[in-house]
């Protein structure tokens, strides 16, 4: 029952490494890291020339191992999810093969950092009624519009953008895929900042910005399409090992109730230990989940695993500062910062409590991953759909 | 980085899964559930011995040396969850779990391997004589008393009781607290069917005036084969749980995508949409609790008592509110008589009684985990 | 700000029914309701004639107080809800002059009892997609089809019942409001079992079940009208004062947690804190809808205690069988039976149990009542329609 | 049968109300309250003054011969209504409701009379030195040491204080506890604002070094004085919660009713429609329980720590619940900065813990009506 993979293969790839390792040097990084993607050895599932070498996704890790316990330098997987979760599968699928050479050694390597120009807005939920413009002008598209929730997007160099080049069709039809140099005139990016006094996200503002047709990905009109692909890669690599027992902001106040009796009472004992199994089940399910994964069987359950989170880590923060009382009354900092990512355990509790908001509106709200579960998993008819036969310049806004 | 168990379903569990499904789909649809339930014989004996004997369940705990199929809890948990489908009247839990792990916890030679081989076979059924509601961890029950081989007390609310060949009876001697088989049959032993809130599993009262008994554990084992027997039925319990879930999540989804009200089906609502999806990622996630504990049991991991506050916590909760919602979008039909949810709902609303409510399950676990009460 | 009833009026009907006393005898139950309705003293607030002096609604607690302090008989109002609170209003509204002379009076006195013959089982929360038809023959109706979850059916002489006349019009212009005689041939009622193993309520068949035109209630094809006037009534009297602390069902498990201190657990503790709250919280709600009422300031409230109710009730009953543990496993009788009516408190915690899952289905689903909530009471769109302009025949089912 | 008090608005309530909406639709607009947030003056002093003075407001608790309005809790609730609509930044609650309420406590003679001018007539604003967190029924604080009539000591988190002219700080003497009144300004006063969740009502810590203090209840008085301030603002903060609330559930539905996704305003999908349904219903249930508190205190009904236990366990929920669910179903827009959601869901979740969190007043409900807990 559990994925095999070829020892042949495996004992090739882990020599190719170690010939590898001992011609190249490590200190030099960036060198190191563009040798390693001239030799395959990038993303083994990737076509030769491409960074890979055509073989079996599950071969990966026995490279990535090999670097690893030789102490070499990766490409900083964790700061690219974008780019390399989402926009190079798209490239790969779509790009042409100018485009693909162009762009994925750079995106892999780290040299060219990526964001997603999606979002709007007047489209959140319901992506594919954006309102951006990109219009045909000789060999360029000209495009003006607004993106919001741009993760990145101050430190991009290139973005993946939607916009709209046929206002006369319905919303899904009239939808084209860019790639979008960050550095264009015309781009503006201001940072959105959030309840938690932070700016983790950005508004990206679209002022008459020239895109060659070139950096057109997939053909006009038929960017919802290649959007999907872009999606639903956003959530497939899960790895490693099962996840520890109390982790995030569960850990914190796990140990806060330890450590300080005087906080305890009686109805907050209840609560807690109510959060305590739902956390603990939602890791036994993250773990299933992995498993059928590691054999090859994806479910939907990872819907229910994020439902399950974002409304748990929102009670668990809740708990908190409750037990906490007078405590919870005061914050760490609302200045206005740029934080490279999200920390459920280094911040203050109010911090916590306030951030957790997100998790049921980032990536999805839990309201259409409901919808989602509900037609796609039991089957049920979809909302009575009022738009989908009408233009787009024709639906109510 | 921490390494669990398979959480999965194994093939050889799938084809028990499939064959057990067969059965009761062929034997045991809710409509002869219903109907039997008011009659004088709760049980479905005859499908109990196609299952136990025919299929081979009863066995699945026992090892082959007594004549079982020495499989393990993952085994018996995957047939549980199809009798809970099914709200099956069969006294699995009672014999091929309950009393069944108390005799194989009372380690060979004390006389309880005698027993085991009838009992694999289906031929024999037998019951744990504790209240169903006996958590694992209760103190070593107080209510039979043993005068040398003879036992006189009462037991009130036994699950399985009525159909019940011999009964495992936790009592305490002159030396000490013990687990004696007797044999139902003798006037001295009575058993009395209660009337029950789960129409299809009730429960009995054992009144022993003298019965003749066997002591199968002595003071140095009894009280751990007696906990160690409501541990697994705990563990287990969470399987059928999920089962009851599932059936309910099932029929209910099915319902609402053709019931039409105001010239749509009612499952195409977002309000009922968002109701059943919550309801699938509840189920979803008692499955892997339920999973976790078979595992768990399956290994006797360290782990096994935590796993199986956590399953019950939750699974019971889980398979009760699957059962009130089954009631609630099936509107008025589903709180008719003629309907089988009714019959789900009483299942769960006993399961989460039995072997623990979920707030006693939290308590327990609150000592595992080290987070302890507040002091006044 | 508070009600203010005119002291004139007052006195005046209070002489008069100390007059009225004088000169009937109640032991003569029967004879003296017939004569207090003839003297205008059943219920003021309808026309002379009709055991009504034309007066406002506000003075009848007058005339029940001087009959109650004088023990005289009362017409059983607790047995007689359909009959007083939903029938004669909409037979005084909507009834020809011979309809209301033939069965005002007996509806108000008891002779006659009456039941409800409106819902069917294909049409539950969507009422007006009933099915029942009415074919005119002569100077009669005649009806087939099947009604379900009708009160006192079997005890009932007559029924309000809606028909369709019309199945080539959208559903709720065809159909026809009707007074049918349950004595009728064709009429046939079943108890409808219910989960708690008795039968509060009936089905209803109609086979060829004839009903003399002269037993119609307003217009052909009007009958979705007036049965909107049936509706309105259902909840509209709230008499006497607040309701004490601890009712019901919340009542027995807090008696139950005082008197058996071995049964509690400090989960269940927070638990049961958390029912007393909501129901106090809930009576508290009742009672600022009563006081508006007595102000003559109706508000939407009620259906918010409703769906309280509803959702308290089922908790309370469910929390109390877990605190009983092992007791809770038992159940008194499942015997059919046919109750007066339900009670929360003297039944076994089972029974409890079962019967609150019909709060949030009977009188209206907990769905419907938050439909109506969300459309009428926070004026939120509703739901796309698509069967308002349907002919009843053609609609989907 | 029972007699409840009037739990209705009079139409003296209606015209306050009206006077105070008004005063804040036209001082006090959102923007302003998020622009004023970030500056070093966090309060609104300009309008504390037209409130308190202008519009009498905060001598609404204060009898007419001390230069008071000489109403009732009632009135004092329905501006805190309106306050907490507007998440106003001013003092109200600490001055015109706590520290009023201790300084009318304390009885007459003893010198507390005197400072209750000024309040009454807003030319002055007093805090009550005491963690904002403090349940009613809490031990008298022992954080302050008096040695005649000066007091050292230092107590974290109080309301309001930062913008307070004088303190009335529970501190303990030779002859034990007192109530005391401290001018801040002297050097032996700081007053620190502390970075706090509340953006619209922060908490400072005070540090009392030797500063002179004048005594204005002793040992016979002052923990019952203290307690009365606490249970004063407990039962009417759940007013407050009940317009934090009502502000976030008119936002949300009119919002829902604007915004369209997939060509309908979101507002029209059932799933919202039913959880904006059920928020109604929270905020309909808070206003009952909000106002059966004030009226009990205006009464001095001998039930009046059972209402405030009831209204502020489930008013600090509703109100939290409200503005969670504000910010969610304002999806992405409602969880920025320039959005007002955020300001009251941190209202919210600071009204729920100050003056003691729901656990603590259902831990005190059990005691009043006789539910004990469970003895393990």
């Amino acid at each position: 029952m559990t994925a095999t993979t070829s020892v042949p293969d495996a004992e090739r790839l882990r020599a190719l490494v170690r010939d590898f390792l001992a011609t190249h040097d490590p200190r030099e990084r960036l060198r190191f890291l563009r040798a390693r993607f001239d030799a395959g050895l990038a993303w083994v599932h990737y076509p030769e020339g491409l960074g890979g070498l055509g073989l079996p996704r599950a071969l990966q890790s026995v490279v990535d191992e090999e670097f690893a316990a030789a102490g070499a330098p990766d490409n900083a997987p964790r700061r690219n999810l974008i780019g390399l979760g989402m926009v190079a599968p798209t490239i790969l699928r779509f790009g042409t093969e100018e485009q693909k050479r162009r762009f994925l050694r750079p995106l892999w390597t780290g040299e060219e950092a990526w964001c997603q120009l999606f979002s709007e807005p007047g489209a959140g939920s319901d992506l594919a009624v954006l309102a951006t413009r990109a219009v045909r002008d000789g060999d360029d598209w000209v495009v003006t519009g607004q993106k919001v929730w741009t993760s990145r997007a101050h430190e991009a160099d290139w973005a993946i953008l939607l916009a709209r080049t046929d206002p006369d069709v319905p919303k899904h039809r009239g939808l084209t895929y860019f790639l979008c140099d960050m550095h264009s005139p015309g781009v503006v990016v201001r940072p959105l900042r959030q309840a938690t006094g932070e700016a983790e996200f950005n508004e990206v503002f679209l002022n008459r910005v020239r895109i060659p047709d070139a950096h057109r990905l997939g053909a006009v009109g038929d960017g919802w399409r290649v959007a999907q692909t872009t999606l639903m890669n956003e959530r497939i690599a899960i790895g490693g090992g099962a996840a520890p027992r109390e982790t995030g902001a569960l850990g914190v106040v796990a140990r806060t109730w330890r450590e300080r009796p005087e906080l305890r009472t009686p109805g907050l004992h209840d609560e807690l230990l109510r959060l305590w199994v739902a956390w603990e089940v939602n890791r036994l399910t993250n773990e299933r989940i992995r498993q059928q994964l590691a054999n090859g069987q994806p479910g939907p359950e990872g819907s229910a695993v994020k439902l399950a989170f974002a409304r748990l880590n929102q009670r668990v923060t809740g708990l908190e500062l409750t037990l906490l009382a007078g405590e919870g009354l005061a914050y760490d900092d609302w200045t206005m910062r740029r934080p490279a990512g999200v920390d459920f355990t280094q911040r203050s509790p109010g911090y916590r409590y306030l951030r957790a908001k997100g998790n049921s509106i980032e990536g999805g709200t839990s309201e259409i991953l409901r919808n989602i579960i509900a037609e796609r998993v039991l089957g049920l008819p979809p909302e009575p759909r009022t738009d989908k036969d009408v233009p787009w310049k024709d639906l109510p806004r | 980085m921490s390494t669990l168990p398979d959480l999965r379903y194994s093939d050889v569990e799938d084809a028990l899964r499939a064959s057990v499904r067969d059965l009761l789909a062929d034997r045991c649809p809710w409509s002869a559930v219903l109907r039997r339930c008011e009659t004088s014989e709760p049980y479905d004996m005859d499908l109990w011995r196609r299952l136990a004997g025919g299929l081979g369940c009863a066995g699945l705990l026992v090892p082959e040396r007594y004549g079982g199929a020495g499989a393990s809890a993952r085994e018996v948990a995957v047939v549980l969850e199809e009798l809970g489908r099914a709200v099956a009247p069969v006294p699995f839990l009672g014999s091929a779990v309950l009393a069944t792990s108390a005799l194989l916890a009372c380690g060979a030679g004390d006389g309880a391997d005698d027993c085991l081989g009838p009992l694999a076979a289906g031929e024999r059924t037998a019951a744990l004589a504790v209240p169903f509601a006996t958590p694992p961890g209760a103190p070593f029950p107080a209510s039979v008393h043993a005068e040398g081989d003879r036992l006189t007390g009462r037991v009130v609310g036994v699950v399985d009781a009525v159909v019940a060949d011999l009964l495992v009876v936790p009592a305490t001697g002159a030396d000490g607290p013990g687990l004696y088989v007797v044999e139902v049959g003798g006037s001295a032993v009575a058993v009395t069917l209660r009337t029950s809130l789960d129409l299809t599993r009730p429960i009995a009262d054992v009144t022993l005036d003298g019965a003749a008994a066997r002591r199968v554990a002595g003071p140095e084992s009894a009280a751990a084969a007696l906990d160690a027997a409501l541990v697994a039925g705990a563990a287990l319990l969470a399987s059928e749980q999920l089962g009851v879930a599932e059936q309910c999540l099932e029929t209910t989804v099915g319902y609402v995508k053709t019931r039409y009200q105001f010239g749509r089906p009612i499952g195409g609502f977002q309000a009922v949409k968002h109701r059943l999806a919550d309801l699938w990622a509840a189920v979803t996630s008692a499955r892997s609790a339920a999973r976790y504990a078979a595992a768990c049991l399956a290994t006797a991991d360290p782990d096994v008592r935590v796993a199986t506050a956590v399953a019950q916590a939750h699974c019971s909760e889980v398979a009760v509110t699957a059962a009130e919602e089954c009631v609630q979008l099936h509107g008025g039909i589903g709180f008719t008589w003629e309907h089988p949810a009714h019959l789900y709902l009483k299942r769960a609303k006993a399961c989460e009684i039995a072997l623990g409510s979920p707030d006693r399950h939290r308590a327990a676990l609150a000592a595992l985990v080290d987070l302890p009460a507040a002091t006044p």
